[in-house]
């Protein structure tokens, strides 16, 4: 809760620390100018006149009320653009969080489970080196390859700009989908493969996937076992990955002009559309909260030694 | 500090300098490799390019010659000269906000929690609400906003990165402070920035330098990421701005992505994946059992080649020169050596040695789970008519559990703590019959080792560890198998827990008519509770023989002086008797007599060569040239001398 | 782009493999042309995400052609002293020139079927007046010049009234000012915060689907007067980034972007069959602007000599690839019917050397050169981060002018913070900045007032040289006189004015970049060029102007590809795009794969041992 | 022994959870010790008994609920953390582990002269005491093993660096938890004579913890019988063994003998 209120504040005092602001983006450099009573009138419009405090008390009644104001850019409420973007955002960074996980556990799993072997290496060395390759760039060889050379997928966009319903429309989507997807999923990949590797091998030297061999099971439920608990990092590492993917999607979500809400913080920057801004702060704050508590939800589950006593 | 794999054989720490596994080593090497050639390629960029990076030097978009090596970019500036001046942002900014970070990170976490409380609270939620927000996008936003200088890049990147250090190093001050030296400090008065200092802070230091590499991975591609966006420092070529200029220029759409595109990109892949092998290398070498290979034996062991000759009658068990070696990293450790062992029907066998004797090892290889990179490499394991050795993993494990059971050392850490204490061992009871009778099977037993039948669903950790030990045992037993191996099974428990569960155990293998085979350091619980005693020093049985007798008369100097230092809780208060020297280093045992460096009846012969065990008759037999001697009968060592460092 | 000589197998790999990775449905070819309609897919570089001319726009002057498709003005916008009736037939002025006449079409009706009236005129000049605000138009009618009243004659004739002479009216505001449905806006209390709404005008396209930062469809208006225009549909998608744009329009995905091609892909496009390419000038130039009211640049003497110190050329060989004409020292573009005849840029190093000299700029020790109070001539251009060609032109420029002893240093900047920083902090006091680059449109050109709205001395009516502060008193008399004067006669004034500005360089033009797109013949090649807007205008999808310049643009094109074949070999080399993709995929699917299998057969291992 | 005593704990109460709320299960309850000068008192009790909580407790390292903890004359309670800590480098902990009890990082020498460097003795005096405590410890030649780190050495050795800190520090009281338990028994009897010499060489107080009752009575003088929180029982080593008072002292005594033949 205190978090949630600290970022209320945070996300409210961050956009206001740049110099220029949204009238100095609303009249463009190319523009004429604009005069004393013109600024007045537009400050007067979205409520920037007033002092600091009363803006905040204005924005903090607002969020009471769930309206989070209009947009300085475009006019439009922010409530909408938000829920507009959110979905697309939320299947992409949710897409890439899920996939991440399931792939990165698997391999993390797999290379622990021959530790130390040929394929553990090769398959470290290589998230390792796709890990280090930064996402935009990624995405740009994936543009590039599969979308400039092959042709396989389109280049941006999430939604088909022809008319295509139903299966079509879905098959499209996933289409759009996939390199943003893919890029971001690779980007997400590391962490949770360099997480579930060593936990699996901390738990590996466990004396309890030691007697479960000396009991007589077989590798399969040995396996099974020591993977349980190695989950417990891995569930905490894909939560945390959240957040840093979902910084990492406004770069791809860039490359790819994929409508989410990374490229809208990234516009909104630029245009210094405080109430866009502030609401996608604290959208994106929320989401690593909840991301958080999702995990201190998943873990009693899986440890149960968390559970309330 | 985690608790030590206890059920692991001592001696299997790799030797002093290789902390570090040799894969491990390989990619360190590579990773400092790559990041030598990017530091090179920083520090000698004006040296190496002949082109300055800022300027126009010839036609834009050139493609790559002798003159300019990657090309020109939009504007005709050399690409090489920027690949190279380029590293130098990279490596400063990730460097300096890296640095920065980890300072802050490390104040805050030792702040946090060494001093706790207020701070702790109060640094704790900042920590929280640092990382809340995602840290590319804060630092978008504040590169848009308070400039785009490389220091002010490099201090926001630290200002966003120092929270996740700083609950990772705060969450291990906490560990520290628990460590025993810690402790010891503050019981010695040091003040609290002393052992801040001195003690807590080295200890930080494995997982600081992994900090500073992970941040400064971040701290790079972050830094690449705002360039690209076009919010990059506007004084300095980058690779970041490199790759903004060749993507807004359409580079991927031509050819010039393979010289334009291509290098930074790469260039910063291998700045970071230097940095990320670097980093593991530092993360195994912080915490060395990541190096240790795996429990997967994907190996074939040698199997012997000549037929076993058949088990005697009237034994259950009979081992015959096992041998067991680990082959690490040093050199090798002969952990079991030429062992024969026979636990007759009917008989309760004892295997007692000190630590490092090799007594676990042995009892492991008995059915066939030496952990790696331990062997088997001589010797027979005759048990129901076969020798385990050579029937094959697969078949081997058929028996473990079902027919050789083992009760495990350190009862705290051998459950599963994610399952419930019937499901494990309930688990274990499939392997033999359907799945609703091991269901009941399991009740049953729970209950018959004393686990009220209201907690068989609890889980292993609402359990005390006599509670525990007895889950262990109804899982040995749930098979009902022939043989049950005992390895130090009430280690660890106080003296009522462990009158406790020994007579359990042993009331239970009475009425299932089980054969068992205890292993134990405890010399005088061991004779209390079996028929035949067998002690081992240094991989070795040095004697053996019924239980009575071997007490009541060693033969071995070992066995006596060890028998004399075990304190009787009614006789004489007279000094305990204590053996000379130091446990023997497996690895480095001397030619003769294993026990020659700390025997006090040592003679030329026992340097020489090594004594073998001698059957004394009576089914006795002892390692030793002097087993019969009268010496031995009288042997004393008086703990003055040894400890003033002048064995006799 | 499509690939004949790959083995099939390898393509058929990659798209089992990402079907695999992505349990997609098989993801085929180009998406087929489905139905028999012509539709053009456009890609757009910028967009409000709106129709609403009340909303600010970003994306000058652009947006306005944009709107344009929807919306009709009274006339046709286009440098020339004669504008084309559009919704007006003609427009006759009071003598005075302060009020105008306008007759009407009666053909005309709006999107929604209601007839179009002189009340919608009146409506709308009045209803920008009153409404004032950040929308693009506003100032028109409260600006300059200011609407004093309306007068709706009959059905067909409307009278405007000013409070001054407006010489210009036809073009501005005439030519610019989209004419708006008064039974719809007179019911809209907040005009700027609807903006979902679809827009209802009298243009050729009427808008039916409308997804702000996505997508817009466009649907022809078959009763349009001019009548139906030639496409069915035009699809609007935003695709900002440009290899995104470009790459889209290369696979099929998009028919055009309005995104200048960058003349290193024009090879690419040109020598594919598929592509056509179309030159126009927006009557773009990228300029340097200098703050005269700092110290050191209020100096004309040293403003003339940065002037002479920049090379121009350079500018346009460097940064545009020779797809642009130098600057000219008079600043108004070359074509535009008010640029002074003679025109050019004077380049002399040696000069602005000699100048500085003498002005008693003598080089430091550094090289730099110290001013007769000590100051160093040094400066700092901010430049639109997100504009590589204002960035990239900054620095050469910034190069050249350290050959003469002036220390430049490039500043990218974001938008908003440069217009934050380029502003006064009062009226009449010095903003902080030095110089700052900035790419000014059609309107500043093409506009005959356009010398009197940038570089008049800053004005009561927040007009003339607000960021530059430059002040001229000569200058001032000149763009005053024209401002009164009729189209046709202004030409002396302004030529005077011209004169003024190239000696007292209150900014350098670097350069006037052509404009070139490139779009698919297959669906829709009778682009038009429309001087001061580019190809994306309505016009090009009029039967009455559509494919006139066709084979002039197409045989212009031919002849450039020899010059422009700076890119290696052109085309595409998949087989290197192949490698560098198994490197990135292969690497983890490889892995996923073997995982899959060494799974299986590990299992199976540990049982049959 | 008419002087006054050392060490005395009255109605000492310690909840098990430091920071939790009162009434939570108590470690401690209504302790009452006394232990006199040149005294080497066992606490003897399973585990969990609370013999190691007593051990801080008596270190001043966990601060009681209720009751007093006397050094010395001086009572601890209420004492500043500054004063605590200097009046902790009268006393010495020796620890059961000697494998996480030194520092990894540093040498023997260090490691042996910390009691020295916290109680600010210059540097060049150090080198002196360090050198006779490893030579009393046996721990020769010195000069070899004083530029050892720990993992260089044996657990009986790293016992006797502790050992030898502890003669350094000249400490008043010893408190010895459990120091030989996690040997080998073949070291055992050493570590308890440099233990016993502590109290006979250097004039020490030691308060030695096991749960053997049979190793208690044969290093102490006295044994206090520790059961729940509580001391049940009080006397002369011989005494309490012999004859034992409370049902717990007897329970314990006779689970040693059942778990054990006697030996030799």
């Amino acid at each position: 809760m205190v978090v949630v209120a600290g970022a209320v504040l945070l996300n409210f005092a961050l956009p206001r620390l740049a110099p220029g602001g949204p009238v100095d983006y609303l009249v463009p450099p190319q523009a004429g100018s604009v005069s004393a009573e013109e600024r007045a009138e537009l400050l007067d419009r979205y409520g920037l006149d007033e002092s600091v405090p009363r803006q905040l008390v204005t924005y903090l009644g607002g969020l009471t009320r769930g309206d989070l104001g209009v947009s300085v850019r475009d006019g439009r409420p922010v409530r909408s653009v938000i829920a507009e973007r959110l979905g697309w955002s939320l299947l992409l960074v949710g897409g890439a969080v899920v996939l991440s996980a399931l792939v990165g556990t698997a391999l993390g799993f797999f290379a622990a489970w021959r530790r130390g072997s040929g394929v553990d290496l090769a398959s470290l060395v290589s998230v390792l080196f796709i890990d280090a390759l930064p996402a935009f760039f990624v995405g740009l060889l994936l543009l590039l390859v599969f979308s400039v050379r092959l042709d396989l997928f389109p280049l941006y966009g999430a939604v088909p700009a022809s008319e295509v319903g139903g299966a079509r429309f879905l098959v499209e989507v996933a289409r759009r989908l996939a390199l943003p997807l893919a890029t971001l999923t690779l980007t997400g990949l590391a962490s949770v493969f360099v997480v579930a590797r060593s936990a699996l091998l901390s738990e590996l030297d466990e004396d309890y996937v030691f007697m479960a061999r000396a009991k007589g099971l077989d590798e399969k439920g040995v396996r099974r076992h020591a993977q349980q608990n190695a989950l417990l990092p891995v569930s905490t590492a894909t939560f945390l990955g959240f957040s840093t993917l979902v910084g990492a999607a406004t770069v791809v979500e860039t490359v790819f002009s994929y409508p989410g809400l990374g490229t809208l913080a990234f516009q909104s920057v630029l245009s210094r559309d405080y109430p866009m801004l502030q609401a996608v702060f604290l959208v994106l704050a929320l989401i690593a909260i909840a991301a958080n508590f999702l995990n201190d939800l998943v873990y009693p589950r899986l440890d149960p030694r968390l559970r309330a006593q | 500090m985690t608790t030590p794999a206890v059920l692991l054989p001592e001696p299997v720490e790799p030797a002093a300098g290789s902390r570090v596994s040799r894969p491990a080593r390989i990619l360190g090497m590579v990773g400092l490799a790559l990041l030598a050639l990017v530091v090179g390629g920083a520090l000698g960029a004006s040296v190496i390019a002949e082109h300055p990076p800022e300027r126009s030097v010839g036609s834009p978009f050139l493609s790559p010659s002798g003159e300019h090596w990657l090309g020109t970019d939009d504007i005709g500036r050399d690409l090489f000269a920027q690949l190279l001046h380029g590293a130098r942002v990279s490596v400063s900014v990730g460097l300096g906000a890296a640095v920065l970070a980890l300072l802050v990170g490390t104040v805050v976490a030792l702040l946090a929690g060494y001093r706790g409380g207020w701070w702790d609270v109060v640094l704790m939620r900042l920590v929280d609400l640092a990382l809340t927000l995602p840290l590319l996008v804060l630092v978008l936003v504040l590169t848009a906003f308070l400039g785009r200088s490389l220091p002010v890049i490099t201090l926001l990147i630290a200002g966003v990165l120092w929270a996740r250090p700083a609950r990772l190093l705060r969450s291990q001050v906490l560990k520290v402070r628990e460590l025993g030296h810690v402790a010891a400090a503050e019981a010695m008065g040091a003040s609290s920035t002393r052992v801040a200092l001195t003690h807590v802070l080295p200890r930080l230091v494995p997982l600081m330098s992994s900090q500073l590499v992970r941040a400064a991975t971040v701290a790079v591609v972050v830094q690449a990421g705002i360039a690209f966006l076009g919010l990059g420092d506007p004084d300095r070529v980058s690779w970041g701005t490199m790759l903004f200029f060749a993507n807004s220029s359409n580079a991927v759409l031509t050819e010039a992505w393979k010289w334009w595109v291509l290098p930074p990109g790469f260039a910063l892949g291998a700045l970071v994946l230097g940095l990320a092998l670097v980093s593991y290398c530092v993360e195994e070498w912080a915490e060395p059992r990541l190096a240790r290979n795996a429990g997967r034996r994907g190996r074939r062991r040698p199997r012997p080649t000549t037929e076993a000759e058949p088990q005697t009658e009237g034994t259950t068990l009979e081992v015959r020169h096992l041998s067991v070696r680990f082959e690490g990293g040093g050199r090798p450790v002969e952990a079991v050596r030429d062992v024969d062992l026979v636990v007759r029907r009917g008989r309760t066998m004892g295997l007692a040695g000190e630590s490092g004797s090799g007594k676990s090892t042995l009892s492991l290889a008995l059915v066939g789970l030496v952990p790696d990179p331990g062997r088997v490499v001589e010797g027979e394991v005759m048990f129901g008519g076969r020798d385990l050795r050579r029937i094959g993993r697969t078949s081997v494990a058929r028996v473990r559990g079902r027919e050789v059971a083992l009760v495990p050392q350190s009862a705290m850490n051998a459950l599963n703590p994610a399952r419930t204490i019937h499901r494990q061992v309930a688990e274990a009871a499939e392997l033999t019959c359907p799945a609703a009778e091991a269901r009941a099977r399991t009740g049953e037993l729970l209950e018959r080792v004393g686990i009220p039948a209201g907690r068989h669903h609890d889980y292993p950790h609402q359990f005390s560890g006599g509670m525990r030990q007895r889950v262990l045992i109804a899982m040995a037993l749930v098979n009902d198998p022939r043989l049950v191996i005992a390895d130090e099974p009430v280690t660890g428990l106080d003296v009522v827990n462990q009158v406790t569960i020994m007579e359990l155990l042993g009331g239970l293998v009475r009425e299932l008519d089980l054969d068992l085979l205890i292993i134990s350091h405890e010399l005088p619980l061991l004779a209390r509770w079996v028929d035949d005693l067998a002690i081992m020093y240094a991989g070795e049985v040095i004697e053996r023989g019924p239980v009575d007798q071997l007490i009541g008369d060693p033969r071995h100097p070992y066995t006596k002086l060890l028998l004399s230092s075990f304190p009787d809780l009614y006789g004489p208060r007279s000094r305990l008797g204590a053996v000379p020297g130091e446990p023997p280093d497996l690895s480095r045992l001397p030619a003769g007599c294993s026990f020659a460096p700390r025997c006090p009846c040592v003679g030329p012969e026992c340097t020489a060569s090594r004594p073998v065990l001698v059957e004394l008759g009576a089914g006795r037999a002892a390692a030793c040239f002097c087993a019969g001697d009268e010496r031995v009968a009288d042997l004393f060592v008086d703990p003055v001398a040894v400890a003033e460092g002048n064995p006799p | 782009m499509t690939d004949t000589h790959r083995p099939w197998r390898l393509r058929a790999l990659f798209a089992v493999v990402v079907t695999v990775l992505l349990s997609t449905v098989a993801p085929g070819a180009a998406t087929a042309q489905e139905d028999e309609e012509r539709i053009v897919r456009v890609g757009l570089h910028a967009f409000e995400g709106n129709f609403n001319p009340f909303t600010p726009p970003a994306a000058l002057p652009y947006t306005h052609d944009l709107y344009n498709l929807v919306y009709d003005t009274l006339f046709w916008s286009q440098a020339r002293v004669d504008p084309e009736p559009w919704l007006a037939t003609g427009a006759e002025p009071s003598d005075d020139k302060s009020s105008w006449t306008v007759s009407l079409r009666d053909d005309v009706t709006w999107h929604d079927g209601e007839p179009f009236t002189a009340e919608d005129v009146a409506f709308t000049f009045q209803y920008f007046k009153d409404i004032g605000g950040p929308g693009r138009y506003g100032h028109h009618v409260f600006g300059f010049p200011v609407l004093a009243g309306t007068e709706v004659i009959d059905d067909t004739t409307v009278r405007l009234d000013f409070e001054e002479p407006v010489p210009a009216f036809e073009l501005i505001p005439g030519g610019d000012l989209p004419i708006l449905p008064e039974h719809i806006w007179s019911d809209v209390a907040d005009p700027s915060a609807d903006t979902t709404t679809l827009p209802v005008g009298t243009g050729p396209f009427e808008m039916v689907e409308l997804e702000p930062d996505r997508s817009n469809r466009l649907v022809a208006n078959p009763d349009y007067f001019k009548g139906a225009p030639l496409v069915d549909e035009l699809r609007l998608s935003l695709v900002q980034d440009p290899s995104a744009a470009f790459g889209g329009l290369q696979s099929g995905e998009l028919d055009f972007v309005t995104r200048t091609l960058p003349p290193q892909l024009a090879q690419q496009f040109q020598s594919n069959d598929e592509f056509g390419l179309i030159e126009g000038t927006q009557f773009q130039s990228l300029s340097l602007m200098f703050n005269t009211k700092r110290p050191l640049l209020d100096d004309a003497v040293v403003r003339k000599a940065l002037s002479m110190g920049i090379d121009s050329d350079a500018v346009v060989a460097a940064v545009f690839q020779g797809a642009a004409r130098p600057g000219n020292d008079t600043w108004t573009h070359p074509d535009s019917p008010w640029a002074h005849p003679t025109g050019g840029h004077e380049f002399d190093p040696e000069g602005a050397k000699v100048m500085l000299d003498q002005a008693g700029y003598a080089p430091g020790p550094d090289g730099v050169r110290v001013g007769p109070d000590g100051t160093p001539l040094r400066f700092t251009v901010l430049a639109d981060s997100f504009s590589p060609p204002q960035v990239r032109s900054a620095q050469v420029a910034a190069e050249q002018l350290a050959d003469i002893g002036v220390n430049v240093t490039v500043e990218p900047i974001d938008p908003a913070a440069l217009s934050a920083r380029r502003r006064p902090p009062a009226p009449g006091q010095a903003p902080d900045y030095d110089m700052y680059t900035t790419f000014l449109e059609s309107h500043a050109h093409a506009d005959p007032d356009h010398l009197f709205f940038f570089f008049h001395s800053p004005g009561p009516r927040t007009i003339g040289a607000i960021f530059t502060g430059f002040s001229n008193p000569d200058f001032d008399a000149a763009v005053e006189r024209a401002l009164g004067q009729d189209l046709d006669e202004r030409q002396e004034s302004l030529s005077q004015a011209q004169e003024i500005f190239a000696e007292a360089a209150p900014a350098v033009v670097l350069a006037y970049p052509e404009g070139r797109w490139a779009y698919r013949t297959e669906a829709y090649d009778q682009w038009v060029a429309d001087p001061g807007h580019g190809v994306f205008t309505k016009r090009s999808f009029l039967e009455e102007y559509a494919g006139t310049d066709q084979e002039a643009a197409a045989e212009e094109g031919a002849a450039d590809a020899g010059v422009e074949g700076a890119t290696g070999e052109g085309g595409g080399d998949d087989s290197s795009g192949a490698v560098v993709g198994l490197l990135l995929l292969g690497a983890v699917l490889g892995a996923a794969v073997v995982f899959v299998l060494v799974r299986r057969r590990g299992s199976a291992n540990t049982i049959e041992e | 022994m008419n002087e006054a005593p050392l060490l005395e704990l009255t109605g000492v109460r310690v909840a098990f959870d430091q920071k939790g709320a009162p009434g939570g299960t108590l470690a401690l309850d209504g302790v009452d010790l006394t232990v006199h000068r040149r005294e080497i008192v066992a606490l003897v009790g399973p585990s969990g008994a609370g013999k190691t909580t007593l051990a801080r407790t008596i270190l001043g390292m966990v601060r009681p609920e209720a009751g007093e903890v006397t050094f010395d004359g001086q009572p601890l309670t209420g004492l500043s953390q500054r004063r605590l800590r200097h009046l902790r480098r009268r006393m010495h902990l020796v620890f059961q582990d000697p494998y996480s009890s030194l520092h990894p990082g540093r040498r023997v020498e260090w490691l042996v002269a910390e009691p020295l460097a916290i109680a600010g003795t210059p540097r060049h005096e150090r080198s002196a005491a360090v050198t006779e405590a490893l030579a009393e410890v046996g721990l020769t030649p010195v000069e070899t093993f004083r530029r050892r780190h720990p993992h260089q050495l044996s657990g009986g050795q790293r016992q006797r660096v502790a050992l030898a800190r502890a003669i350094v520090a000249r400490p008043d009281l010893v408190v010895a938890d459990e120091p030989a338990s996690m040997l080998d028994a073949s070291l055992r009897a050493v570590i308890l004579e440099l233990v016993k010499r502590l109290r006979d060489r250097h004039g020490a107080t030691v308060v030695f913890i096991t749960h053997d009752l049979a190793l208690a009575r044969h290093v102490a003088d006295r044994i206090v019988v520790v059961v729940g929180g509580r001391i049940v029982e009080d006397g002369p080593a011989d005494e309490v063994v012999f004859r034992p008072r409370h049902e717990a002292t007897v329970e314990l005594l006779d689970a040693s003998r059942r778990a054990r033949t006697a030996l030799g």
